[in-house]
């Protein structure tokens, strides 16, 4: 059975490590900081200028100057500290952050990530992604298989505007958990009771399957 | 010298039609409400923006787009502003979308007297397109210039009289970056004190850098994403 | 993760022959010497250190150089030290003098991941030789490269478990540049407090750029000019 | 009479203006602020990371962690503000100081300066000066007009290793007020009973001399 997006999160949380410096996209990614792991502390940027978010605030202590980068209302922990957009992105460019989860409209088996723009259509910007994905060393992409509409999302190469070039290192799909490798998408684990056969037909790139595929276990 | 403005109006009275403007804040997050209203009201036009967001339909920047005051807009994210998707779109309005952490090291660059700086953001991306591109063992970046703006308007928790500032939490984000990187920096406080009252060890925009300063009135204080967890047992 | 190390012998266990540090201070001021002291009693070799300054013949970085722990040497100013002037001159140590905010800013680069930075500083003098001139706008700048260095070793006021750091005015000076600039960034604080106690707002160096922090004990704080006036009438 | 250098400080505090922001070398440079006219307020930069810089505590106040980039204890006044060294010379370079003072060993005619190093025989370093003078739009030399062995130290090139070309504006000497134009050194002010002839003949380059040559008044 296909995962759900607070699965899919629970599964990425796994790859958290004690002492990690973690930012969260937008969407799915979010949803990791409900499932750190007992005994790992992990430490969570926001690319606005916080390290340290904490949970959203209790009702009634809505802060209008302490939001998230997703403009959500929040609250800082003890060992928080508030800087400006220069130092944010300036920690994010030297590599200091060890994990940057994000969602993609499209991923390509060389590790390209298309996830802020369709010609024509839509036009948000690409806000802090461009530089989390120029500068990450540890990039998971958190996003169903294939979209509303069936199409898969990951792709031999992307057709949409790229956010960056070869820098996805993972990915969770509510299918499976796919590794980039220089040879392109190598399948990891699948979801329970999917099989491998259905991960590829929706998988418009050939998988490497090597072994057995286990589980993914939650 | 006195740096004391009386209100929003008097401060940005030398601002004029095609200049360039930064402007503070992240979403609706530290932003200059006051002297906004008060561009608003005096219909400056064909203004470039630069700001990190474009604010929503009924706030922020997004009210000088209702009015049609902006003919360029440099921001990198856009996402909460119908009005402006529509000018967009139909090419009223001009738009750069740039990396959020190359907008804000161009302004610091400009702040510090760097004529460009160099960013791995956008590297294979359309963003990269006429830009040149150097390596550095072994690793691409672009070469991003300094921006030029005619006018910082910059909003802080708490100023002085000589211009220094503080700012409350993540309404910091672009505020201390831009009151740094324009010919003329215009700050608008929700405190002003006395010369003295400010620490002077956690002052984070030093009063040189600004121009002009007053006390701002009536602040909303809008939140956009309204996000609550139950009181714990 | 635990950042916190028993003292500055153990803050500094990692450190061997040969690698490169970044010493914090401006003259005396703001110097770790807890650290210093470390270095010269484990009696480590060959190093290159990037510091403002080279100490004064008995304290500072000149503990160091007494010791002949101390390959080459980046700094910008150096008159304080005697027998760094007779090394320099005998040849034993290999020296770089560099402009002030040329030193500020390569460790600034090394911080926030940009390879290299522009600066007029050293423009037609012989600082420049060797390097790549670039013209912007009609002015001549000289591109300075990140520094890379093994080590930061840092003095702080008041640091927390999680690696935030304080300073105490002008003690800043280059140590939260060099916090931020190394692939290890050990920090002395005089105090250290539990996470909480310091304000989020406030903090000069996010923990994010500590690795290893201890509270230093018996700090001298030399005074390398003891200026003062009389009590006014 | 030639001034001394106390007298040739209160000669540059003339060229202060209300709102200045000032940045002012070490030795007769510093000497400038006590001589700043009343109803002229200007703010002192150290370059260490001070701006508002007080005058020298009172004795038994001295505190290490407050000292100006000449390594002396100071104190702060009511507006003042530390930062770290790259803001220092990050608002150096942007051009926010509005007059820098400084010694020298060796002006020439178009505004080149030497005071960091005697080849073989002084190796101090260039500190801060380089990155002043390269962006410092308006720089005031502070010296005696000959070294003292009696050397012209305003010349045609300088002979010493250079810490600047081109940026010297005006130069303050205990002989003579000269400003650095595009055709080289024009005599502006002479100190009281000095004679053209004497400074020319202590200059060893061409002085521009137009009209009525004033004394110096202090």
């Amino acid at each position: 059975m296909a995962l759900n997006k607070f699965q899919i999160a629970q599964r990425i949380a796994q790859e958290l490590q004690d002492g990690f410096y973690v930012n969260l996209g937008i969407g799915i990614p979010t949803l990791v900081a409900n499932y750190i792991p007992i005994g790992i502390n992990v430490v969570l940027q926001s690319e606005n200028g916080l390290l340290g978010m904490g949970p959203f605030p209790i009702e009634g202590e809505e802060d209008a100057d302490l939001i998230n980068a997703g403009k959500q209302t929040i609250t800082t922990l003890p060992g928080s500290s508030i800087f400006d957009s220069a130092m944010s992105f300036g920690m994010i460019r030297s590599g200091k952050i060890n994990l940057t989860v994000l969602g993609a409209m499209e991923v390509s088996e060389n590790g390209d990530i298309a996830n802020w723009k369709i010609p024509g259509k839509m036009v948000k910007g690409m806000g802090g992604a461009m530089d989390l994905v120029a500068s990450a060393k540890n990039i998971i992409v958190a996003m169903m298989h294939t979209s509303p509409s069936g199409e898969s999302k990951l792709l031999k190469s992307c057709s949409l505007p790229l956010t960056g070039k070869n820098c996805v290192k993972k990915i969770v799909t509510d299918l499976a958990v796919i590794e980039i490798t220089a040879h392109g998408f190598k399948l990891l684990e699948r979801a329970a009771g999917v099989t491998i056969q259905e991960i590829q037909e929706k998988t418009k790139a050939d998988l490497i399957i090597e072994g057995e595929i286990p589980e993914i276990s939650l | 010298m006195n740096k004391l403005s009386k209100n929003a109006d008097d401060a940005i009275k030398n601002i004029t039609d095609g200049q360039t403007l930064m402007l503070g804040g992240f979403g609706l997050c530290g932003i200059p409400e006051n002297c906004i209203a008060a561009l608003v009201k005096k219909g400056i036009k064909n203004l470039t923006c630069i700001s990190n967001n474009a604010g929503v339909d009924d706030f922020g920047i997004g009210l000088m787009l209702q009015k049609k005051q902006v003919k360029k807009m440099i921001a990198s994210y856009v996402g909460e502003n119908m009005e402006f998707e529509r000018q967009l779109l139909s090419g009223e309005l001009e738009v750069e979308l740039i990396p959020q952490g190359t907008l804000a090291t161009r302004c610091m660059a400009a702040g510090y007297g760097m004529p460009a700086i160099f960013t791995p953001a956008g590297v294979g991306t359309e963003v990269a397109e006429g830009k040149e591109i150097r390596t550095f063992d072994g690793k691409e970046y672009l070469l991003e210039t300094a921006f030029e703006a005619d006018f910082a308007i910059v909003k802080a928790w708490k100023g002085d009289r000589s211009g220094n500032l503080i700012y409350k939490d993540t309404a910091r984000n672009f505020n201390p970056l831009m009151a740094m990187a324009a010919k003329t920096t215009i700050a608008e406080v929700e405190e002003l004190v006395e010369d003295g009252e400010l620490d002077p060890n956690f002052i984070h925009t030093p009063g040189i850098f600004v121009q002009h300063i007053f006390q701002g009135t009536g602040y909303e204080k809008r939140i956009e994403q309204r996000t609550v967890r139950k009181v714990a047992n």
